[in-house]
């Protein structure tokens, strides 16, 4: 089964699963889970600049559709962990009724456009005043000084306060891939072999520590670091490849996956 | 002094002021304000208010008295549009994109609301569609998150009201009317179906027409970003 | 083709016409301009107006349709100004907003300038907010920029300097070591381009203080929310 998606813009990951659950009319089990990366990396390259935020919204959707989808597949569940069966039920509702919110808020906009195209076809009398009144208006100068025009005057030139300020707290980590290889390629020559955990020390926010862990397999990719993991969950081992020089290493400017 | 026992030339007269004020008002003026001013009641300014509007109406006045953003104000009839177009050349309002119309609907039935929790609704980051819906008016900061954060709320203003020609907020339509009906939730169900007992291989009926037409997802056509 | 050839219904289209595009006037319509926007001669136009003023005032209305500055405006009945004066004394609060004030500030001390310039620096369109200014009396138009688009560069005007008791400009308490915003800084080095007015082409910005009265007044705060 083919799914085209070219046509619409997504705005993000809802977008996208609602689509392709609804519009499209597709079981997602028959849609292969690739075509949906498809349609999505077509998204992103719309987009220009790579999203992180979106993209790992998506990736985390995504991979609740592999588990689900697997489980779908696999037959007979015996032996499965029922607290993990039932937190990956819980996600599910979790996705569900997101789907929901998203899907009744578009439908609530579509009645706003209505609301707001019917009303613009009238325009509102803003003449004002006509001018004998003018003069009777209270006078608005009243207690107004000469430094109270100085104080507006640098509030009206201050730079006006970005957004990304008032709201820190939760404002994206914009962390780059390529700025982690660039660290890394300072940083593990010098250290000879280090654990993740070590190069990943005072992160505190997951998206930079997913970005470093991109950023090692950029390096594993290129050949210049050797990874190495002893145990499941234990500490992963990251080392210089001997030889291998730090100037050989391509700085990418964006991260291509 | 309650209408039937108002003299004619009392109504007259009252009718003539609101005429008047109306006239020189920039905002739409609030009933009880004109209530205070021509010394009746709130009801009365209602009754006449309305008489006024069907009057205009039945003699097929270009123009039109309505109540939208908690007043009364005065504005070309809809059917002159073609007409007002001509003359005002900007246009009176650009089209707002899916995007914004729907960070817009959010805004409007959960405010007051914080960036965060609409970027959690929407799944993308609503910073860029909330600060261009401020600089047009559409919503404004209303106070801040009592809560740790001090998140700044955001709320639709009176602009928003007068733009969607609704009289409050109270009238707009009730969220609970695009609540998607049992039809569209099953199918999301089945689209994210755990359970291997469902054939996979029958078809899901989604009947996207009932839902609201073009509400679905990509169902409208992509619009120009705007400037 | 002259008025007593027109059939009436033609006519009745004109004069609703009128009425909308009078009504949502901010200046007085020239004759000619309604003439060719209507594509009907201006003596027409003109017969029209006057039918439409004399039905207003034989209907006892309490606004007139009259003739005033080169062109055609619905005003408040003069016979209701008293009405108009509690509306204006009593109806509006008698804060300068913070935007009136800053812009009103920023042409005090970047005069001459352009109203794109201020716009640009405010973020917003500032017409409103400078027409309102101008009426005032507190700013004026200065000169013409003698560049291209020989855009109307404002001033404010000795009166309004006598008002904060100076003498000129000048004397205005030094900014200091103030250093304004990139957007600022850009907006006054574009230097005195051509105002670009509001081409038809591009998104207009909804000027935010025109939800608030004149511009110039405090208005309500943002709609409360509900629910």
């Amino acid at each position: 089964m083919s799914v085209t998606v070219t046509t619409a813009v997504y705005e993000g990951p809802f977008d996208l699963l609602l689509n392709l659950i609804l519009k499209e009319e597709v079981e997602l089990y028959e849609v292969s889970l690739s075509s949906i990366v498809d349609a999505y990396l077509v998204e992103l390259e719309r987009l220009e600049a790579l999203d992180l935020e979106v993209a790992t919204e998506f990736l985390l959707i995504a991979a609740i559709l592999v588990e689900l989808k697997t489980r779908r597949l696999l037959p007979g569940r015996d032996g499965v962990d029922a607290d993990d069966e039932f937190g990956l039920w819980e996600e599910r509702d979790l996705l569900l009724a997101r789907l929901l919110e998203c899907k009744t808020f578009k439908d609530a906009a579509v009645v706003l456009r209505r609301l707001a195209a019917e009303a613009s076809r009238s325009w509102p009398r803003r003449a004002g005043l006509e001018e004998r009144f003018l003069g009777m208006a209270p006078d608005l100068l009243d207690g107004v000084t000469a430094d109270d025009l100085r104080a507006a005057c640098l509030r009206g030139l201050a730079p006006r306060p970005s957004v990304h300020v008032e709201t820190e707290h939760i404002a994206p980590i914009r962390a780059s891939v390529a700025d982690a290889v660039a660290e890394l390629v300072d940083e593990i020559p010098r250290s000879g072999t280090i654990t993740f955990r070590h190069l990943t020390r005072g992160l505190v926010d997951r998206i930079e520590i997913v970005v470093r862990f991109l950023a090692v397999l950029e390096l594993y990719k290129q050949g210049v670091v050797e990874v190495d993991q002893l145990g499941a969950f234990g500490d992963i081992h990251v080392g210089w490849r001997p030889g291998a020089e730090p100037g050989d290493v391509d700085l990418i400017d964006a991260y291509e996956g | 002094m309650p209408d039937d026992q108002m003299p004619d030339e009392r109504m007259v007269e009252v009718r003539r002021a609101v005429e008047a004020i109306l006239m020189v008002a920039v905002d739409p003026v609030p009933p009880n304000l004109l209530a205070q001013l021509l010394e009746v009641s709130t009801a009365t300014v209602e009754a006449q208010c309305a008489a006024l509007a069907d009057g205009y109406e039945a003699d097929g006045r270009g123009f039109a008295l309505v109540r939208v953003g908690g007043g009364y104000r005065f504005q070309s009839h809809p059917d002159q549009a073609p007409w007002v177009e001509r003359f005002v050349l900007e246009g009176q309002s650009s089209r707002l994109t899916a995007a914004a119309l729907e960070t817009l609907a959010i805004v409007a039935y959960k405010q007051p609301i914080s960036r965060a929790q609409v970027s959690a609704i929407r799944g993308v980051d609503a910073e860029g569609v909330m600060r261009t819906l401020q600089q047009r008016g559409w919503i404004d900061e209303l106070s801040r998150d009592p809560g740790p954060g001090n998140a700044i709320l955001y709320g639709t203003t009176r602009e928003f009201l007068e733009r969607m020609g609704l009289d409050s907020a109270a009238d707009l339509p009730p969220l609970g009317d695009f609540v998607p009906g049992p039809e569209v939730v099953e199918a999301l169900e089945r689209g994210l179906m755990a359970d291997p007992g469902t054939p996979a291989d029958q078809p899901i009926e989604v009947p996207i027409e009932a839902s609201t037409g073009d509400g679905l997802v990509g169902g409208e056509p992509a619009e120009a970003p705007e400037g």
